[in-house]
């Protein structure tokens, strides 16, 4: 449920008495409705949904997570390669 | 930063299964309570890569699947009317109701619109004064916002040949209805990061307490995915049962104040049906008493139907994590997602039709190369 | 009858409909072309109606993909793409500057390709009861001698190849459809990829099977072959060629790269020897600038086409069904 | 865009749009079908979309004219027909038991013709965007050696020969078209002419104009002969095999019995020497028992058909223009 | 006797064709009034067949040709409107209005539907209760009575969606407007037999005496045709002008008084413009006030419509035969039957598509076997 | 004008509170209102426009109209064939 996506603010403009903003996902460039996050300003990133931008994307949150998993990488070694363990397993009927 | 791609990058996830590989020391059942985190689970062969002790269960979460039959029903009633010009989203389009789906509607010459946004279906209204514009409204709580919004224009701009047949669902009730089922396996929930974007977690330090799990809440992308399961199996193997936002970058703990304003505008609290699993108190929302004017359950007499499932259908069980789809009888024979019987084989999130992909692939199983990564 | 998007209901009505009405050999829908002897010749025979909207995209028309819808469907058997026949289906009321553009990038097409229209038709069909212009093409080629490409010839340890970039064509066409429009900076991949072939040929003239992913996308084409040949097929996801503005605009509408239509791409079978040659002979191409080898033919598995993704999970490519839809879910 | 009946229009259309849009030595309309050379081997190759409606009719259907228009414009080549693509259109909501029945129906008018459908395609357009099902076939044939058929080839003093009834196709048709319903005892002469024309082939290779007298009827033929070859048509009206139902429903609709389709009949332009062998010919094979001189070619009044009509005087018969419409007056 | 091959017998012509040899002394210009006459004429080629003397002037007798332009484009401006079902018998689809015709309209979207009988335009009423069905009532006093009857029905059976734009013509005010012209050329008449089927011979004694005229009522085979030449001759040689009947098998002198009964009650008569001629006095029929309902022109406000036909177009003159239409400057040049200027290059009974036919042969002319007759 | 055809009657029948018969045109039978002849019967002769008979047809005048064009042909001979003479001037532009 709920495909939404990343979209970075490129223009706002009130349109029939609606926030609208165009917002660039990567390349591919849609209007979408700012109604639900008034204040989001050019250049920042949403989460966008059917048309709609919900919730701002909060960039310090998401570098502390990336940080999170690189450094659980380097403590990868102590366990072994996790895929050579999932291998005997994997695309047969018992897991899923 | 894109939000998107450094999320789904193959090096970072080895660190994040190690630790978990690291952590678990029994079989535990987590649910992942959207359709959205069962489509990318899939679609990146995630669950291969977890312990044999971790096991998902995929949840009700894909409103395509929950949506009831009587409403399809009522529709798929009104799609064929003449005159009408009946919007939705594309996945509802081959849900199949008692005997047909909105695609056979379409093909027996019914006006049937595949819109990206409500607000299309709105223009569409406007744009076709003289035709009646329905817009087929389902969804979690992250879609009932943008479907909010339109009814809410429509209202104000005097739109009145603007009507949704609304059959919203909440996530908290049906989490609560499948930790009280008595036959209930799933020992923790990763919640919907997108619904509680909008919604924040505020339901769910009483859910998690009641029934003693541990409630992560999860993003999309196969990295989120991951480090929901982790923080899950952290708490399950510490005995915890917290709420944890694993999504932080895109969850705060109020939601959306604006979008939950207008959700408690716009529409009220009711009992819904949900496919396959019945009634569920509280969970769902239907227009509320001011927007009855665009309801189109009220502008269209569709009384009259009554529905009933495939009696062989087994997906209310299947939704609650009390049966595996390959368990059910009907299950690849009779029921494939060509000839789907119940709406979990409809959806590719649906339980069913997952499970029918890796059925699909006999015994021997694929060749395995070494990893990708390292 | 479901709308059409290539696969599974195609190939039922084929399998289950049109082969035993029309009995014999009937090869319709299995390969990209029919190859059959006459006057001493091999010829390739292969026909394509073109229904797409708008007419007008970016990239091409309705006239470029009737051109080479069914030219690349003859260069799929090896043949060298000879002559057309073209038949126009015009809506009454059409405007004649509509056809007028069509017909003219349908010529330019075909001077492209190399290929000549030598027989048409013209039907006009009521008001309400077309869609503007409908095309179809059929096409005829000469198939060198030793060539014997077709779907049945995939192999276990056969190289998967695709030519290029993917989902260009589609993602295109649904930036343009109407109710989806996006702005997107890329053109649909609409080519004729006789050449191309012929340049594969030079290297060696055994290559197991070409196909050109049109409608239903590489998921479709190599579905198809699996079923043809009764292999199994692995694809390493992270090899295919996915530009950043299709995986964007598939994110966005929640479709699978996959499943997206190309026009001017084509997939090969090639057995694992000449794996390298022909690689080096597509990059040297401009239309195969881009070639990658993306998976390989296995005995596991026949008929199912699977995909390694970037995590190391596999999931079953099934063949699309009708139709691809945006989802929200 | 006016609605096609053949004739005027559709050769605007062609001369003054589609020529030189593809350029080349563009055939389309000109001949039934073109002829060319690959491999060695020389080819008719020839199209043609099917729209009739309704889909079936008295006599036949929508599968077998698909089948027997391409095979008899192959054969107006003076070639042996033996391939055929086939392109459905269908129209989303179309009945698969209607599907069903009309490719049944070509497959059977298929063997019954001799020909293989080899190749095909099915596309699905959105209800209210087709009619049910829309066909086009393309056909291969094989010109024997020393044949050369074509209307370029039409001589003053050639002799012209129908080979049976016509109107029958256009009154079949007629009488169970919507709004327009009658009874009459007749059906399509829906046929394919391969046979026939092997037999006259058989008495002469030098037959110099075949021509199946489709849309338009034997009016549009002959005018489109006498403008290919820059010759004068003229008829002996009395001597046209028109059966009474057919006239007696032209006399109702005020429409004239040569402008009437015709799907089994062919008109031929034999040399003087050779035409009493070549009636007798076709007298001998069942698709041509009613076969008869219908007139002659002439060197005056080049590009026009004129017929002496049974009372002695004389009138041009025109190019039809557009749809065959019922008169009030 | 089946009444029509017994007519089109070429071996019972020689007799006619001979009588009339033996009686022509020097030339006569007789005019065939109805359109299905010219058609005849044309057909079998008969005029080739008259010896010199004789000359045939084509009439205005063709309804298609003589539907004033601005009738042609109010049927265009209704049928265009979205709901309206517009139907037509099949020769007025292709005359020109202003700047289209109703094909163009078709081809543009518009409902246009090509019917057989009034009636059936009655029953796609009855069959659409939603749509504004419109029925184009063209014709002289053959084709009246048909109407005149479905606007009776419609009344009858309270079909409310069913209206008729009238444009009928009356034959014996345009024989009177042409003898009137000071130019005219006009020395006998053959009547058209089918509408003195309905209408009787009563109106023309005194046509006949005012203008000193013979008028032979004239049957429409080839024989017929030959028939009513044959005595219009003879009258003309003989210095007498009085009415005959040639067409005795179907012409009776009060016609059908049930059909003329209809025509009063269900129309009134009124000035009518000509096409190409401008207004006859009381040449036409319009709805009498007690079907108002049912006439499109009250229903449909078609009234801002002005026309101005093509100044080169001479067809006024050639409809009276004043000129024949090779004299006319755009004739086979800018005017075709492909590309008419004027309405009598429309229909294949139009005097200019007639001539332009013959035109066409060019000199040499078509070489001449021996008579078809012994 | 009025392209009216000589049609027999074969059967009547009353429908929806109107007279109609089937009418035959030498094998070609079409419906046909009798609302304007209503004492047609069956295996007579009407002249039928746009779906309605509008005029008896009467045999014996028939007959003698035929009688006369017989007669007129014995008369031929005495002046000559006509279409020899109309063949010189036939087709030409001069004509018609
Ligand atoms: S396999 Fe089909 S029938 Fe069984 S539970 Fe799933 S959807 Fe229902
Ligand atoms: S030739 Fe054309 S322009 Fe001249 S009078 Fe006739 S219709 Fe009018
Ligand atoms: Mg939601
Ligand atoms: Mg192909
Ligand atoms: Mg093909
Ligand atoms: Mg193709
Ligand atoms: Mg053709
Ligand atoms: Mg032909
Ligand atoms: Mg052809
Ligand atoms: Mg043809
Ligand atoms: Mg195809
Ligand atoms: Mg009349």
């Amino acid at each position: 449920m709920c495909l939404a996506v990343p979209g970075r603010v490129m223009e706002i403009a009130e349109r029939d008495g609606t926030r609208m903003a165009v917002v660039d996902f990567g390349g591919v460039v849609k209007d979408v409705c700012l109604e639900y996050l008034p204040d989001l300003a050019v250049g920042e990133y949403a989460i966008v949904h059917v048309g709609f931008a919900l919730q701002r994307l909060d960039e310090e949150s998401a570098r502390r997570t990336l940080d999170l998993f690189a450094e659980l990488g380097l403590l990868q070694e102590e366990f072994g390669d996790p895929w050579e363990a999932a291998a005997g397993s994997a695309g047969t009927e018992e897991r899923n | 930063m894109r939000y998107l791609e450094e999320f789904q990058n193959p090096e970072l996830a080895g660190g994040l299964l190690a630790d978990i590989r690291a952590a678990v020391t029994r079989p535990w059942a987590l649910m992942e309570v959207c359709g959205g985190q069962t489509h990318s689970i899939i679609r990146h062969g995630i669950d291969q890569l977890l312990p044999e002790e971790v096991e998902l269960i995929h949840g009700p979460g894909c409103p395509v699947c929950v949506t009831p039959l009587e409403v399809i029903d009522r529709a798929l009633a009104i799609a064929a009317r003449p005159g009408v010009i009946f919007c939705s989203f594309g996945d509802m389009l081959r849900v199949p109701g008692t005997d047909r789906d909105l695609f056979r509607v379409r093909g027996e010459g019914g006006d049937v619109r595949v819109v990206y946004s409500p607000l299309d279906a709105l223009r569409i209204a406007k744009d076709n004064p003289d035709r009646e514009v329905v817009f087929f409204g389902i969804g979690f709580e992250t879609t009932a916002p943008p479907n909010a919004m339109a009814v809410h224009q429509a209202r104000k701009q005097g739109v009145r040949n603007f009507s949704m047949l609304v059959s919203h669902v909440r996530v908290p009730p049906a989490v609560e209805a499948i930790m009280t089922a008595p036959e209930c396996r799933v020992q923790a929930f990763l919640a919907a990061g997108h619904v509680c974007s909008v919604m924040g977690i505020e339901e769910y330090p009483a859910l998690a307490e009641r029934h003693r799990v541990p409630i992560v809440v999860t993003g999309f992308e196969p990295l989120d995915i991951l480090e929901g399961i982790r923080r899950t199996v952290r708490q399950l193997e510490r005995g915890e049962h917290t709420v944890d936002n694993a999504y932080p970058r895109a969850v705060r703990p109020e939601g959306n104040p604006a979008a939950r304003a207008m959700l408690a505008d716009v529409f009220e609290v009711t009992d819904r049906a949900w496919r396959g699993i019945g009634v569920i108190p509280d969970s769902g929302w239907r227009l509320s008493a001011r927007y009855r004017e665009h309801d189109a359950e009220h502008r269209f007499d569709v009384s009259g139907i009554t529905t009933c499932e495939p009696a062989q259908c087994r997906s209310g069980e299947v939704l609650q994590g009390l049966l595996k789809p390959n368990q059910c009888e009907a299950f690849g024979t009779v029921c494939t997602p060509r000839t789907p019987l119940g709406a979990t084989m409809v959806s590719s999130e649906g339980a069913c039709a997952a499970y029918y992909l890796y059925r699909r692939l006999g015994a021997p199983g694929v060749s395995r190369e070494a990893s990708p990564v390292g | 009858m479901g709308h059409g998007g290539g696969g599974a209901l195609s190939a039922e009505l084929v399998a289950g409909l049109f082969a035993p009405a029309y009995g014999g050999r009937t090869l319709a829908g299995l390969a990209d072309s029919a190859v059959l002897e006459l006057g001493g010749a091999r010829l390739a025979f292969s026909t394509d109606s073109y229904v797409v909207r708008p007419l007008f995209f970016p990239g091409g028309s309705i006239g470029d993909l009737a051109v080479n819808g069914t030219v690349n469907d003859l260069a799929m058997s090896g043949a060298r793409p000879a002559y057309l026949s073209c038949g126009f289906i015009l809506e009454e009321g059409v405007e004649m500057a509509v056809v007028d553009r069509v017909a003219k990038a349908l010529g330019a097409a075909a001077r492209a390709a190399g290929v000549e229209v030598v027989t048409g038709d013209t039907k006009v069909v009521e008001a309400g009861r077309g869609d503007g212009v409908y095309l179809n093409t059929a096409g005829l080629g000469l198939v060198p001698a030793g060539v014997d490409i077709r779907p049945q010839r995939a192999v276990p340890g056969d190289v998967v190849i695709v030519s290029g970039d993917i989902g260009l064509h589609g993602v295109a066409i649904m930036s343009v459809r109407e109710g989806l429009e996006f702005g997107v900076a890329i053109e649909s991949d609409c080519a004729a990829l006789g050449g191309l072939v012929e340049a594969m040929l030079a290297v060696t003239p055994d290559l197991h099977v070409l196909r050109d992913p049109t409608r239903g996308g590489l998921g479709a084409a190599l579905n198809e072959i699996a079923a043809a040949a009764g292999v199994g097929v692995v694809v390493n996801e992270r090899s295919v060629p996915v530009p950043p503005e299709v995986a964007n605009a598939c994110a966005v509408l929640g479709l699978d790269p996959l499943y997206v239509a190309n026009e001017g791409k084509l997939v090969a079978f090639v057995p694992r020897g000449e794996a390298d040659a022909v690689l080096a002979a597509l990059r040297a191409h401009p239309l195969g600038a881009g070639a990658a080898v993306i998976g390989e033919c296995v005995a596991e598995h026949p008929g199912t086409v699977v995909a390694r993704t970037a995590f190391g999970g596999t999931r079953v490519v099934d063949l699309p069904m009708g139709e691809q839809l945006p989802r929200i879910c």
